[in-house]
């Protein structure tokens, strides 16, 4: 079990906020949630620091902003050459990083396509990985200068079908929309919350039982 | 001519739409800014570079995207970068033109609070979704756009957090943070050069950098203008009224929304 | 004209050194050279540095080495969380960059495809940049994750065919190990070299004229 | 059976390769590193990954390259990267097993000089070629691998130059440089742990750091290594002889140069 969690980016598309993270920070149910806050550059730079086997990251970051007065990850430094003073974020080493991919081939090197997000560093930075793929396959057949990541540096690869849901996987399914908006209200009360989360996801055995635990019409659409 | 009906959302991007050149290199936030620069990119902007934070570069979405990481960003953009090359060699060099924001709340020298409201850090009365790529973004573009309505819970004399810092003299009292030099480095760009609303639009003195009224849209009062701001409102001497939306505005717009829906399942943005 | 040219790596491909270039080192002919010398892990740095609006980049770069005595591009930092000391290394900033690539559409976007090298980093960190293609076509066509290169960051874009030459361009022809071979001789003695470069450089037009001016047999080569 | 005639460079390259193991991961010079890794690829290490220093990682060309560019190492690599992207996330973060370098000139403490000899920095006598990537495979590799052919020119008593670094006491005495601390950083891998030439083996001794015969090879003798030597060569009491090439080894070689010679149009590298 992990003590520490972190989040690079909490939202749901097209909906909006999440409401349980607000409820643990607004009310701290069900428990006081600790947070320490980063802007999307300085997280990109961390994971970036950590994948490049530095203790810190440079960036122009926060000029003007309160968030580094609440934050000891954020210091700065001074340029040798200019003596100008830029930000320090510290870098970013997590335990695990788990990522979904479309494949991986059988010796477990794995192509992701479309948008790559924060996901080569965050795989690279990190001590373990586990990648979630939608098919393992002979051969990737990865065209030239894809994001291929090799499997010397993954931990695990595990074969689930349609392990992005409710998000899309490039090339192989669309978001739900309709599961996005349901969550919204599913998640804004703590009581709905709890029965739905015993009803799919502690109740179920596996993936497999969750996606057989949605109502019919779901993760059938294909992109 | 009929008097075409619009509503106040609808002037709003479109407001904010007109004035995308179609030469600009545009880093888009979600939901409003979106929906103006698509719109743009629709009628007089064809060319216009829209970027998204999740990478994608020269996006041309047919359809206004729920999140930064929707699959028709990246199948449309010019080019997909990572994250932390967006930021980096995209955004962080001062390539950006625009910065086109949204905002949980303002005060008058354009800074944004999208953080917390209320209580202290630690325990907040309100929780906002927090930094996002804003604080970045907000500094690091050449100019920076904001764009939300406006009531006193969203305009306010002070903010209880600066999240994205404007011209930050609303700060000039607050301590300065000993580990950071945040608060003495220049920001690269000019800053935020307009904020527009859904009753008009501001833009700062250029000598005290207070946010200030520069133009109204049809129907909206000055006293309605005042009264949905949280400080003194400052008027400029020539205050513009908007041109109203044109039929070939509004028809873009809410077919822009109409294919929107159709591809989403249901309706997505205020409008 | 430049008064400062920096040269990121030379070599001849399966040759060896570049005669021309240690000449001028040891024996100042021309003109004497002055050199500025940086690893190449450190010139990766400093382009990124440059692309990146910063004004420097941090490495763990020299561990030992000699280099940085004779350097003064190159300084060091200590990381504000752990009190590490790091090589900081100055952002390059070129005048110019000069690539070559396979493909431009009309309005100027660049499709680089193959080994990218520090291609599109010294694009981002130069004042100007201008690129050849193979060709200039309609429609870029590039494949999801390809490495594109925008229009409005490039300043010309010129169809060059063959204008990787000697070397080759990845998809449309080899590299001429023959002319690399031949070259070690040609440049090995300043009178060959400089009757070659009359020959084939100075007294010809432009581009279409170097490749007429070369005996019959190279260039004809497909990938 | 009849004793198989071979090269010294020949037993030198098959040396090298014996030692490299399936599961590593190694960054790989042109040249003589490049020939043994590409040998243990084709022989009992299918699928050991070769990183060139271009970007492409796991590079599995079927003729030696010419250069780190060439277009056959970008085919048939498991992934492309910039060149940027492979010093930072893939050397620089100590992910390579072997850093596999070749050299100009080293020292017994197994210090690489591939800068200049002979007069001073600004005019030297003999320039080298130059660093390239080596003083950050040098220092970031877990280990790292030397092979040179051995001679009193190539392996000498003290460098006039240090541009990679081994155990570097061979430079204790030199003066700290002020602007930077590279002097007093460690390595963070194991440094260079063999040595292999067309003579012997060599490696540090776990005390001083200093190369000490390890190995010879058959038909080179304790005296001739000696005499190749430019420093006072120590030997370990139990000096082992390589074991000579096997058939199926020297074939595998000169297949792969035979290949090699075919695919480029002439021979590239000394065998």
């Amino acid at each position: 079990m992990c003590n520490q969690t972190r989040i690079f980016l909490g939202g749901n598309p097209g909906v909006g906020s999440l409401h349980r993270f607000r409820d643990a920070i607004q009310h701290g149910w069900p428990i006081p949630l600790e947070i320490e806050e980063h802007s999307h550059a300085d997280m990109a730079a961390r994971y970036q620091a950590g994948a490049s086997g530095l203790p810190f990251a440079v960036l122009r970051g926060y000029v003007g902003s309160d968030i580094p007065k609440y934050n000891r990850s954020i210091s700065s430094v001074v340029c040798p050459f200019t003596g100008e003073v830029l930000t320090a974020t510290r870098a970013l080493i997590p335990d695990v990083a788990i990522i979904h991919a479309q494949k991986a081939d059988r010796k477990g090197n794995v192509l992701i396509q479309g948008i790559l997000g924060i996901q080569k560093e965050a795989v690279l930075a990190s001590k373990r990985v586990i990648v979630t793929v939608e098919e393992i396959v002979d051969r990737l057949a990865a065209p030239l200068n894809a994001c291929v990541i090799p499997s010397w540096v993954v931990t695990y690869v595990s074969e689930v079908p349609g392990g992005a849901y409710p998000s899309y996987a490039h090339g192989y399914y669309q978001r739900d929309n309709g599961f996005c908006r349901a969550w919204d209200e599913i998640s804004r009360d703590r009581v709905t919350f709890l029965q739905w989360m015993r009803e799919h996801i502690l109740d179920t055995e596996d993936f497999a039982g969750f996606r057989s635990s949605l109502p019919q019409g779901t993760m059938v659409s294909n992109a | 001519m009929p008097e075409l009906a619009y509503t106040s959302i609808e002037i709003m991007t479109i407001a904010a739409a007109r004035r995308l050149a179609n030469s600009m290199v545009c880093f888009v936030g979600i939901g409003m800014p979106s929906a103006a620069a698509n719109l743009a990119r629709n009628l007089h902007a064809p060319d216009v570079v829209l970027i998204y934070e999740s990478g994608t570069i020269g996006a041309k979405p047919s359809v206004l995207p729920l999140s930064i990481g929707d699959g028709e960003l990246a199948e449309t953009a010019d080019g997909i970068v990572s994250v932390p090359e967006l930021f980096r060699y995209w955004l962080q060099s001062g390539r950006v033109d625009v910065g086109f924001l949204g905002a949980a709340q303002i005060d008058k020298y354009g800074n944004i609070n999208t953080t917390m409201i209320g209580g202290t850090y630690a325990s907040p009365q309100v929780r906002l979704p927090g930094a996002g790529g804003a604080p970045e973004i907000a500094t690091a573009s050449k100019e920076v756009w904001i764009i939300l309505k406006q009531s006193k819970r969203t305009f306010v004399e002070k903010l209880h957090f600066i999240t994205s810092a404007g011209f930050r003299q609303g700060q000039s009292s607050a301590p300065k943070s000993a580990d950071t030099a945040a608060d003495c480095r220049p920001t690269r760009g000019r800053g935020p050069t307009i904020v527009i609303t859904d009753l008009g639009i501001l833009i700062p003195d250029p000598t005290t950098g207070e946010f200030t009224l520069s133009g109204i849209h049809p129907g909206a009062s000055l006293e309605q203008v005042r009264a949905a701001t949280g400080w003194d409102l400052k008027v400029f001497p020539h205050l513009e009224t908007t041109p109203p939306p044109t039929a070939v505005e509004l028809a873009a717009l809410r077919d822009l929304h109409a294919r929107t829906d159709a591809a989403h399942g249901s309706s997505i943005a205020e409008r």
